[in-house]
């Protein structure tokens, strides 16, 4: 169930960017894209491992947590193509948006800035004595600003549900973590810095993700304070559609393999067999095709509604 | 809502409440009537607030509705974004509103674009003690209301009377935006007024006009106000004072500037940032032919504010400087 | 200073310099002149920055010149003003200019104060791009330089040519305040021009007449200037670039107005933020009887950056909508 | 020889604390005092363990810092009289100065901000090949400022010569170390967290301070990286003037002797006479009444110079 259900998550996320890499480079979509490939595993699993009245703050890398929280393919190509009826209405664009009626706040690029707001979510839990647990996300980059040290030290001191999920993909952009932090080790960090338990796991093994964030998931929600895991993946492709991440060494991309081979190769020691797996391939590519056609034949968005909803209450 | 009524009013009979109190008086109320309402902020619990302000409020409502923080203005401005969005009403309070520049990108990025991104409502409210005239230095009596005065997504509240102060603040709460709520300092404790009991509202977003007068209008707000009654005093001068200070309510001062034709725009913020830039900018745009003369400006200069007496006393604007630019203003 | 002119001239023929061009040049050539002078910022060094402004630099100079930082806005300024206060020069880059709320407390504070304060310079440039029209949506298309204009010890600039990119960007290193230097992303690949050579210097705080004109004056700057020129096409309109938003060049404003007696105001920040309310506020007090029509602005309306094509055109100023804004002014 | 100059400092600073605290409470001094009670031999021993050619940015609660550096009594009384020829010349009051000839940055109230100035400090005597240190200081409370994280992490990994004194003083205005921080003790989450070595010493104890000081100093100068040492003290008075901090529990109280006693108790064990110590110790009052009176008689600020040196090169 849960292993069909990774599957089928990370095998959106990844045929979704591959299309939409396609539609950037066609000219199609405007502004930058981001993937998240060879880390949607993290993405998939850490989704999955949520109960649906949790609530979640996913960045650029981490598609498959929307297909976890029933965000559809065809809301993530409206977004993208910046349609009217998309999550943002054409207001933002890319993974620049979240979906209020399954718990996914709308990525905000400023970084860090997610983490003091997902504790504050927690927070509300706490206060209400409601066993939920908010989740949110943050690179090995992100790790340095300073709004992710308020956010850590808020949760821990106040012991609210919320899980930290580390992304140490190796980079920010084209720096590599070592020229961002003196100890690269930020399950170490967290634990000794912030007294966040911090349990490091193989980003792309996702069945060894699931686990570890089911346990921070449920430690959370049992009243244990906040937790986190750091994924150790590659960032698969360059930071944007435009950098070919030249940069990156090629050792590195020979000590990660393929998430998505990786659980297929479990799936099949599982007993899945070959037509099963072409099987779920196929109904993935399916609904992506259909998710797709539905975006473009949505609406572009009305210019006379700019204006609207700057404020939930506009003054008179 | 009776018994807070009946408890503001033996706490604090009519006409002695301080503008101070009736901020207490208006979260203690907003505490008691709403669940969702709670305070975050530093040393506002046992402490009472480093003006006093939360005094009281945390023996009755306990540690989970008046939360103290760590320093951590970002933080915990964020977390009450994300309380928010859970559908908390938090209520911040920063220490001195010039630590608003340590929380200034949460506000601006998440306050103010989340509801147009996606829809997600985030009333919280960020109250700020602001203002000079306690020789409180650069980093202590500085007026940061500019830096949000025109920033789409955000109110700015800065009440000017007691009446206000618990109407107004009543009314941030329950707003579904988030709202920075500027006190100034210098009224605190100065300013005295009736409790207006605690069903008084006072609409964001619309002006008052606190004096009537024919020949000249101040628009002005927060301690201006006192200020501009002072110097006007004798003279047939319309003072508007703002109350919400954005966004600006601009048919109240086209209205006003319609029938004075004179306008004189009075701030404690430096030059002509934040509501002056917008103020004059308006008339002179949309009340053009109304002038009969040149709009006037009475602001500190583009200095931050000094410490010594003697300086910013120099700095601030004083009674007579604004009685003699009305002066001027009427003599044009 | 003769080996960057020449490497300048072979790398750029003349006339086919970029807006961006320009920058990379006047980094390089401040870093030849210059020891103090060093750049700090994310993914700037063998990157070359996210818009290949610093490409080749890190090759010339080096680690210890241009300097990878981690993500860390607040804390990279922070350090830059450290450095300046050590006698260095430092030039950092902001990724994208929306990152400054990340760093606005380090700026208004450190930045801003300590001249002021303690007679201790802060010579450090902060360099960002920004500005819509590249589909970056919220958070990477705005325009922050209102945030700063009129806040008293900085300085803000943003150049609107290929020659100004150079000299401005020159000055702005070699002067001993923080100067916040806001490129429009817009300019750097369409605009082109010739090389102004490696002794060329623009004076901060000066604006420029770039087009004479008698019946109209359009202030403003940045990627206004060539909308304006282009929307003033056979009109008698002057256009005056200020250059150096803040301080505002006043009399350069006022001159003009008092020749044109009518005066438009183009910005790309939403509202009568920054520039437009403290133009039109001048214009308004100082320049009201020479006026012959209300000033007029043109500049988007208060909402975010919108990212969709159709949005973002209808959000941006066009060239249509700044003509008819003129021939109304003209007309009036 | 050092130990004279630590008392010298130590008592210089309680000496004019007290006489600020009585001006305040006369009325002769505006805005609010603050005051570094029982934490002068931090200050003293941090600030003594700097060469001349080292700088420091000292906060509030570090007068002593500013003697062991040459600056004079009547150079502080100036300030919080907010006279026209003092550090600020009446721009700004308290402890919120600098003096830039004696390499000291003036303090910056927002917390936290001037951690990365002193790193920046520091890169620049590292680019410049430099045997100079940087030395600065932040509270238990400043601790959770995001400032203070990135200020850390650069300082880390970019190794610079960089020294940290925390000032552990049980409080941040009201609130207990414990409701600021999960763990409280900040020596083990600056290694645990930005790996910067952090030495627990006892601030009531100059000559201890003195010695991890030094040592910290030296090998920041050695080229080891940035150092940190956390002074364990008690904040002696209310966060300001106006607070008795009636919230310290006396327990508290009795767990911290007061520094310049154990300093002179070991001083006569170096065979100091009394009556030496007496000596020093009108000096020092000598010094300090010798400075107040001078800075009473300096002249007000001219409030025509208000607009002078907002900007080092006014424009046109
Ligand atoms: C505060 C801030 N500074 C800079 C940026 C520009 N930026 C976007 S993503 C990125 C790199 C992020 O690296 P990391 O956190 O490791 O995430 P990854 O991209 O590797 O998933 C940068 C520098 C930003 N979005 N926010
Ligand atoms: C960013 C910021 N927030 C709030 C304040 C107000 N404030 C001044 S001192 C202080 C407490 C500081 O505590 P700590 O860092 O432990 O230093 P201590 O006073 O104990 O020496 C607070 C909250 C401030 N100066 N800066
Ligand atoms: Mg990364
Ligand atoms: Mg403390």
């Amino acid at each position: 169930m849960t292993r069909l259900a990774l599957h089928r998550c990370m095998l959106l996320q990844r045929l979704v960017e591959e299309r939409i890499v396609a539609l950037y480079r066609q000219g199609r979509i405007a502004g930058s894209v981001y993937t998240g490939y060879m880390q949607e595993a993290v993405a998939a699993a850490t989704g999955l491992a949520l109960a649906p009245g949790d609530v979640v703050a996913p960045l650029n890398r981490e598609q498959a947590c929307h297909y976890a929280r029933g965000v559809t393919p065809a809301d993530v190509f409206r977004n993208f193509l910046g349609k009217g009826d998309g999550p943002t209405r054409g207001r933002d664009g890319n993974m620049h948006f979240g979906v209020p009626a399954r718990g996914v706040f709308p990525l905000v690029s400023m970084l860090g800035d997610l983490v003091p707001v997902t504790v504050g979510a927690a927070l509300a839990f706490k206060r209400r004595g409601e066993p939920r647990v908010a989740l949110t996300y943050f690179g090995d980059g992100a790790s340095s600003v300073g709004d992710v040290h308020e956010g850590l030290n808020l949760a821990a001191v106040w012991r609210v549900p919320a899980v930290f999920v580390v992304q140490s993909n190796q980079y920010a952009y084209s720096t590599p973590t070592e020229r961002q932090m003196a100890n690269t080790n930020l399950s170490e960090r967290l634990t000794g810095g912030w007294s966040i338990p911090c349990v490091r796991v193989d980003g792309t093994d996702a069945l060894a993700v699931y686990e570890v964030a089911r346990d921070a998931v449920e430690r959370a929600r049992a009243g244990e304070g906040p937790q986190a895991l750091e994924a150790v993946t590659l960032r698969g492709h360059g930071h944007a559609g435009h950098d070919a991440a030249a940069y990156v060494a090629n050792e590195l991309r020979l000590r990660f393999g393929d998430p998505i081979e990786r659980l297929e190769a479990r799936l099949r020691l599982d007993g899945l067999e070959e037509g099963e797996l072409a099987a779920l391939r196929d109904d993935a590519a399916a609904e992506v095709a259909a998710g797709l056609a539905d975006a473009e034949a949505a609406p572009d968005p009305n210019p006379a509604t700019l204006e609207d909803g700057v404020y939930a209450t506009p003054l008179p | 809502m009776h018994l807070s009524g009946e408890v503001a009013e033996r706490d604090a009979p009519p006409g002695s409440m301080t503008f101070l109190g009736a901020i207490t008086h208006a979260l203690r109320d907003a505490l008691r009537e709403d669940e969702r309402v709670f305070l975050l902020g530093e040393d506002i619990g046992h402490f009472g607030g480093a003006f006093g302000v939360t005094k009281g409020l945390w023996e009755e409502f306990g540690d989970a509705r008046v939360v103290d923080t760590p320093i951590a203005e970002e933080g915990f401005v964020g977390a009450a974004f994300g309380a928010a969005w859970m559908g908390e009403r938090p209520v911040v309070e920063l220490q001195f509103a010039d630590f608003v520049s340590c929380a200034f990108d949460q506000i601006v990025t998440v306050g103010a674009k989340t509801h147009w991104r996606s829809g997600i409502a985030l009333p919280v409210v960020i109250r700020a003690p602001f203002g000079g005239s306690v020789r409180g230095g650069p980093f202590h009596a500085s007026c940061p209301e500019p830096s949000f005065v025109g920033v789409p997504g955000l109110k700015v509240v800065c009440p000017g009377s007691v009446g206000d102060a618990y109407g107004l603040l009543r009314s941030a709460i329950e707003d579904d935006d988030p709202v920075l709520f500027f006190e100034h300092k210098a009224l605190y404790r100065r300013l005295r007024g009736e409790f207006p009991g605690s069903g008084h509202r006072v609409p964001l977003g619309r002006a008052r006009v606190v004096r009537a007068g024919a020949a000249a209008t101040v628009v002005t707000y927060a301690a201006g106000v006192d200020l501009a009654l002072r110097a006007a005093d004798g003279l047939d001068v319309e003072v508007l004072d703002l109350r919400t200070v954005w966004p600006i309510d601009e048919e109240a001062v086209l209205r006003s500037v319609a029938k004075t034709s004179r306008v004189l725009v009075l701030q404690e913020a430096a030059g002509a940032t934040g509501v002056a830039g917008h103020v004059l900018a308006l008339v002179a745009r949309a009340a053009f032919e109304s002038l009969d003369a040149p709009p006037a400006l009475v602001s500190p200069p583009a200095t931050p504010v000094p410490f010594a007496p003697p300086l910013e006393d120099t700095y601030l604007p004083s009674p007579e400087r604004v009685r003699r630019a009305l002066e001027e203003l009427l003599d044009y």
